[in-house]
């Protein structure tokens, strides 16, 4: 692992950042936040049709990039700085990764365009595979607005379900952080399409959680970084006791700190994108540990700046607490962070 | 008198007047001509001149029967500062009514660029005849939109260091030059304004103390202050009122969650509940030492601790209840109360003074050690930079 | 519970601080720390027969002062303090605490006058009950000096044992803070006597140990005292960049975080040393919540005490490693605080 | 020259020469006699005047082939400060010594009063005919009783700010003026000595840089000190030497101790190891950015972030081995390790810069926070307070 990116790796970054920065902007963030679906259709339009971004990890075969795990962690990154406001973890990332496992063609365009966008329904545990599906899950991202849901129930075997179809329940849940959406599913005697070859549908599976990981991970380092951007700008430019409030030690050594998570968290996020990227037998334990420490990383550096900030930072006004509610929300998304560090160290013993 | 015949005497006056079902105003009107209101306060200012025992003797009886309305001479916050400080005038115009709650009062200090550093006001006050032109913004005034009165810091004299020129007033809140606005606070709930000062009037007459005096004004106000907060020693918030002292029963969520059989929860819980002990027992120790007249080192820690123990707790409730952290509303009753005490534990850690402000009182008034050097001190407030 | 002591109580602490100022400084400490014993006889005279302190916790009619757990955390927090060297947690508290409970009045008059001492072996685990007691058991303290042995054996019962007695082996163990010694103990069929009632036995077992945390966290919390008050002293005289350090926020904050951890140290010590007085149903939880507590808080203030000092803190010379080592051991004398936590955590849930 | 042909001319002259069997004096001068030694420098002084990329070419050969020798112009602190600041009569005298290893060195800087604020020094040199007198003390000196010079920071005029009156000697350790005494750590361990300089006299001409140019010195000095501290990245001890680079395996730990199936050991495990990764990871990175010649900001945050992973280690081992944790000494191996550990890890966190030191360089340096403002910057050091 050498942490240096190509220079196509670069200019991607790049073109997210600049995109993002014209728009994904706080107004942007906050009015996507505040409607009915949480996501910005101009933003991931643009996203879709002028970065082929909604089918970065898609095979170019299926109109897709081709790109892989640094690729996709590059983007969220970018993402996760800015807030962004859409469903490209579920579909871009979660949805596009189990469908190209599963070797499966006939969605892959649709979602690589950005015209349609899928997502997974994780629910081994709740819905059981059979003619008609059965079952409630809960907590499915973006589980409201997309168009396809891939439902994996136990077995594993994927389904695909159209949410418009008879005996589809679909409840929007009340999310504490409005950039991110999930839904309560349910589905009563619902007729679904198997989708994929059955014998290698649980490391499709596999994967894809593993993708999800790493992806959410770099989001999570981009948000944690950006907190601490916002924290240390404002550390310099507020003035207390005829100082910039930064010149005291109690600020400037908990940026210090803090700049210690944030450099770890992208450490840790990339290591385990090389991995995944190179199929390593490393990969397993290292998304695990990413997931880990990226989600506790997020929340401190979001939690940390909106005390450095003090009152202002306490406002619905100002943007400390949207970083909070993200970093929040992330923390408990693919399961939270002791769930994951017990998964990473169960890996690394069992490899001996 | 000695102070049995003196609780007789109290209990027996309770007895015969007061009733649960009495209108509060009248009620109040009764307990302030019989002494009962500040009985610590000489006879000329509607008190009995009683030493502390004596005064806590008669409060004793007012909490035995359940009745409010007495000692005021420790908790109200505005009746004290005006007797303090007040004119013979001011006195006469406000002391009763305040003591009547017939005046209704917020505070006017903290200004966005004054939150730490306090004495770093902006806002102006400006004589113009028989009166102040009063100009700036005001933040975190709880209570604005309905107050009557507002208790004012603000700069008279900026050619002095920062806390020479500062002068303090009662200023009538119902007039052009104030306009009120609610502040949303990160948690969605609204309990503060901003006020914004636009050539605001106040009658020098409604100054407390001397111009330039009004930093040693606020000390006054602030320490009554203080003591009103441990009186309630309650959070801002009534939207999560807990059972068992509004503090959230960490175990019976657990169980309710199936995680009361996880060994690093079961930690987690063990830890939270050790720091609230804790801080209950520190408390009482402070209450000793006050009663002993010791002056007492632990109330400071109180707050720093209570601020650590918040955000713990919020940190807990988020691990015990999993994914549904990710939810808000009364549709997840629980993981809206860990998202709220999450977020709200910073209106500890923030508000009333941030816990890094806290840690230099701790360091420099109970373990003395020195401040940091000022450069300030003796500059004019015009010359200290300040915020761009 | 009022925190409130009484005149004796204060005479008591005044009493015992005074002797130990006299004769426990720094040099008295060092050299009971590299004696053979790690025992200051001289001092163990005085504080037995000066202020009768051995006998403390000794019913009157046994020789002694017949105090309770209040007046035995007074002692100990100001043991703490000063580092004092000697045998009076494992005679003076545990062995008279369990005779005491036992009523046994056998030995309890030698050990009140400081003449004899004692220790007890906790060996429920490694050693059966029968007529010849045989079995190991490591990390008992004091088991080198002690004149005599209360082995409480499987079942429980407790043993008489002479330490002379043939087939009683006792090998110091080479202990990180010289300050508190320890030994293993092997019996090889060594005769000994029952002590005491077995129907009063387990109870009288346990107490001894709620006592023993008790006037360990009290020594913790005294000992924690004294290292934050040797951080705020160097803090105020240490001068660099012109100024004493403790007015850099960085020292300050720590030292006021610190003072958090001592007065809550404080304050669990003696919530538990008053339950315990009170023969309250909290006892046990109060017990394990304060030995918990106080081993955390003393090994964190230990420790800061020398990040405080600097380079000279991280010398043999200076006496701040003392007070580590003091820390660190005492946090492992009677368990863990992890297990302490959950044992305090038990004891709520199951109290409801 | 071009790389390829400069690589197998190295490679060639090393199968010629380099035998591991050689003596280690003769061997050094071969490398030094022919310019590998220090490939950067200029012909004139042993080197060879290549370009970075020619030179890292050589030393890669040298790695290949296992022979000591080569790429001392980037890792020979003593050298470096010579070649960089010393009169040609000192680079004649030290140049060659110094690259052949025949000269032992050590650092005179830190003093007992001294240590974060380094500038604060009050050893003084005071000129006397051809030489200069020195007295004060040092203290964390390696290698002071086997050392032939010291590099010593001494205050050659206190009547000018700190940083400006401080000059850089070659001090010849091996006078009546200079006693070593050992200096034991917490530990128990002696790794350092304390230097008491009495009337110790050292040539004028033994002077780095101009009088009251020390500091600056000094800061070049530092600056090769990181870079050998880089290339070993060892801590100062050998005693407790861990398989897989010096670390202890945590879970191997724990199976041994019957802990590796408490929830709570795992989490505190995967803690540590994440850290040391993390750790890892983040030196692999500043190594890139420095190769691509961008500055890195991460190497500045390695040694805060070995702090905590030290500290963090050794309380893990503690919480592991338990009871075994009171014990020291050879029968006792876990828990003399995980003593050792907890209180070594103070090495780190306290010398070569305090983690609090540590916080500000990164504060100001990488995130652009102002400085404290200091009062003494232009005050004269004889008037700047000093501890009692």
């Amino acid at each position: 692992m050498t942490f240096d990116f190509t220079d196509e790796q670069r200019a991607l970054r790049q073109a997210v950042r600049e995109l993002l920065d014209d728009h994904s902007a706080e107004p942007a963030v906050r009015a996507a936040a505040a409607s009915a679906t949480g996501v910005d259709q101009d933003l991931w339009k643009l996203l879709a049709e002028q970065l082929g971004l909604a089918g970065l990890v898609v095979p170019e075969g299926c109109g897709g990039a081709g790109a892989g795990p640094v690729e996709l962690a590059i983007v969220l990154e970018e993402m996760g700085k800015k807030l962004f406001c859409g469903p490209y973890l579920s579909s871009s990332v979660l949805a596009a990764t189990l469908l190209t496992e599963l070797s499966c063609a006939e969605f892959l365009p649709d979602l690589a365009s950005g015209q349609r966008t899928a997502t997974v329904v994780f629910a081994q545990q709740s819905i059981a595979a059979g003619e008609g599906l059965s079952g409630e899950q809960r907590f499915v991202l973006d589980g409201a607005t997309a168009d396809l849901l891939l439902v994996v129930a136990g077995g594993p075997r994927v389904f695909a379900v159209d949410p418009a179809a008879g005996g589809v329940s679909i409840q929007p849940m009340s999310t504490v952080d409005g950039t991110r959406r999930l839904a309560a599913i349910t589905l009563d005697d619902v007729p679904a399409r198997p989708v994929g070859d059955p014998g290698s549908t649980a490391a499709a599976v596999d994967w894809t959680l593993r993708t999800g990981e790493v992806a959410l991970a770099a989001e999570q380092a981009g948000g944690a970084r950006a907190a601490l951007d916002m924290a240390v700008a404002y550390a310099r430019a507020r003035f207390q006791f005829g100082r910039a409030i930064g010149s005291f030690q109690a600020i400037k050594h908990l940026c210090a700190d803090l700049l210690v998570e944030v450099e770890s968290a992208y450490s840790t996020a990339y290591a385990a994108a090389w991995a995944l990227a190179e199929r390593s037998p490393e990969a397993t334990a290292l998304a695990a540990m990413a997931q880990a420490f990226c989600s506790d990383a997020f929340v401190r550096v979001a939690a940390d700046n909106i005390q450095i900030h003090g009152g202002i930072g306490f406002t619905w006004e100002h943007p400390a607490h949207l970083y909070l509610r993200r970093a929040r929300s992330s923390a408990q998304l693919l399961g939270d962070a002791a769930t994951h560090r017990e998964r990473y160290l169960s890996a690394i013993v069992d490899q001996g | 008198m000695n102070i049995d015949s003196l609780r007789s005497e109290v209990r027996q006056w309770l007895a015969d007047h007061w009733d649960l079902a009495a209108d509060r105003a009248e009620w109040l009107a009764a307990v302030v001509d019989r002494g009962y209101a500040v009985p610590r306060w000489s006879r000329e200012d509607f008190g009995l001149g009683l030493d502390e025992e004596s005064a806590e003797a008669v409060e004793a009886e007012f909490r035995r029967a359940g009745a409010p309305g007495s000692g005021q001479d420790r908790t109200n916050l505005w009746a004290n500062t005006v007797l303090a400080y007040g004119s013979a005038d001011l006195r006469q115009r406000f002391l009763r009514p305040l003591l009547l709650g017939e005046i209704r009062m917020c505070l006017l200090y903290s200004e966005p660029g004054a939150g730490s550093d306090l004495a770093g006001l902006r806002t102006t006050a400006v004589p113009d005849g028989d009166s102040y032109r009063v100009d700036g913004q005001k933040v975190w005034t709880s209570n604005a939109a309905e107050a009557d009165y507002g208790m004012l810091i603000a700069r008279t004299d900026p050619e002095v260091p920062k806390h020479r020129g500062i002068s303090f007033f009662f200023l009538p809140m119902d007039q052009p030059g104030v306009t009120v606005r609610p502040l949303r606070q990160m948690t969605g709930e609204a309990h503060f304004n901003e006020v914004f000062l636009t050539d605001a009037r106040v009658p020098a007459a409604n100054m407390l103390g001397e111009p330039g005096q009004g930093w040693r004004v606020l000390q006054t106000a602030l320490a009554y202050e203080r003591v009103v907060l441990a009186e309630s020693n309650r959070g801002a918030s009534t939207r999560h009122a807990k059972k068992d002292g509004g503090e959230v029963d960490l175990i019976e969520l657990a169980r309710r969650h199936g995680r009361l059989d996880d060994p690093v929860v079961r930690q987690d819980i063990a830890r939270v509940l050790t720091l609230r002990a804790a801080n209950r027992w520190n408390n009482q120790r402070a209450q000793a030492e006050l009663e002993q007249g010791t002056s007492s080192s632990l109330a400071s820690l109180g707050k720093l601790l209570m601020s650590r123990l918040l955000h713990e707790t919020g940190r807990v409730q988020t691990a015990i209840v999993g994914a549904e952290a990710m939810l808000e509303g009364a549709d997840h009753p629980d993981g809206d109360d860990a998202n709220f005490a999450a977020m709200n534990a910073y209106f500890t850690s923030i508000g009333g003074g941030t816990d890094q402000i806290q840690r230099n009182i701790i360091g420099e008034r109970i373990l003395r050690l020195p401040k940091e050097p000022d450069r300030f001190r003796d500059v004019p407030f015009r010359e200290i930079p300040k915020s761009g």
